[in-house]
């Protein structure tokens, strides 16, 4: 894709997009569970109350480090499931933006 | 959505996107149904393991959304087909 | 748009691409109007209560057809709605994004 | 925004760029407020047809979050002309 | 990049796209910000309840002015903090996205 | 994420990649404060200016809210960092 960059050279230096887009893809979405994960956690653990002072408290501490942990055993669990239930459940229209209310080709 | 006006050239093209589309889609959900079934299911953060408690309230709920998502989408798609069948 | 491919051909296989373009913007347009279905009546008909197993019992899915069929109506409510302020609203910045408040060329 | 310093050709650009900027807000603004006159309205599910309380609510809401937008639109755009004369 | 348009012409009407990308940034930031401040105030000052007609009353409206000019005194205040945390906070990982969270080259 | 495998031209790509969208999600993260903070602190709509409270509770809210992120960013690293050795 050239808004990656050239395309022509095919020498050792030559820019492999599949692989790039692929990659792109990875950082986007490790990067937008970590910020539901931020997010997830100042509610359970932070957030709303009036804030005392601006540093976290002995409670929060103890509370984001669990809470990190959880989160990362929930998206295991999630993760899963989503794979035994696999491929059948895509084509059947589980995933939103797929199967048959958007039309097909 | 109707791409019976689109010549092969194109309809090649839009496959192409739309399977990009339904990979993202399917990540999106994912991380959605981790937010929705942590928020629901984990609220005692004095252990880092999950309970079995909140172990089988997450496999609930994740089985539960799923299958919300497709009563949701078979619905839409009856709507549709009655929309365009006007 | 060089990215979704090539662009000098004109022949019976040439690639039309703003016609490509409004066709993905619509694609979005639905999958994002689909999603946030899936979460409203989520929240309205399923969500936030401790699930006891995993499946629908019977008065979630009955909220879930009766949700899926307002929540069409609704759009289409206010579509009309929209339509019928039509541009003037739009050029008086009712739209985030247009208006004076981001200045112009 | 100051685009001043734009040549034509960028001038030309910018300007099909914000155009489809608009429609993308447009469509999105359209589906906020779908989505927040639902949840406000919305709170029967036992007919599948909008009652005419619901539907006056609908219209209200709807009505209601253009001019709040198109308010917090004019007091944003004098905040801005004020810094940008400070 | 291509997909803004021609490249190659070097005259007067030569199109920098370095400096086009930066005002897309900027008026996508510009967009985001209207669009949450848009969302708050009407949390702060019109939403959720039943709304008894189409206009926005004198309580709604005054609101409304105040919480403007509020938030746009938050964004501020947080920009300075931001700012004197400085490029340490970043490298550091508190900017979500960034840091050893997410592997490097 | 490993990209020992890119070639110096990918990883000179990637790298430019990155960049801008470590400049995007910082914007996201202040536009995420501004918003998190404004609906904690502010509560009070009688005046224009933020009072010495909201004042206070601003700046320790977002104060909090990086400790936070940056507390949520190493306990994550640690536990990729462990996953990648097992």
């Amino acid at each position: 894709m050239s808004f990656l960059g050239g395309r022509s050279n095919a020498n050792a230096s030559a820019v492999n997009y599949d692989k790039m887009e692929m990659a792109v893809t990875e950082l986007d979405t490790v990067t937008d569970f970590f910020n539901r994960m931020v997010s997830s956690c100042y509610t359970k653990c932070v957030g709303g109350r009036y804030p005392a002072d601006g540093d976290l408290n002995k409670g929060e501490s103890v509370c984001i480090d669990k809470c990190v942990a959880k989160y990362n055993e929930v998206q295991k669990k999630v993760g899963e499931k989503l794979q035994s239930r696999g491929a059948a459940a895509q084509a059947s229209g589980a995933a939103p933006g797929s199967g048959s209310a958007f039309g097909s080709l | 959505m109707d791409f019976s006006n689109f010549n092969s050239a194109e309809q090649a093209h839009m496959t192409k996107i739309i399977e990009k589309k339904q990979m993202q889609d399917f990540l999106k959900m994912y991380a959605n149904i981790v937010e929705k079934c942590f928020t629901t299911c984990c609220n005692d953060f004095t252990s880092k393991a999950l309970s079995s408690k909140e172990d089988a309230c997450v496999a609930n709920c994740t089985e539960k959304w799923l299958k919300h998502s497709e009563r949701v989408g078979a619905r839409f798609a009856e709507f549709n087909a009655e929309q365009a069948s006007q």
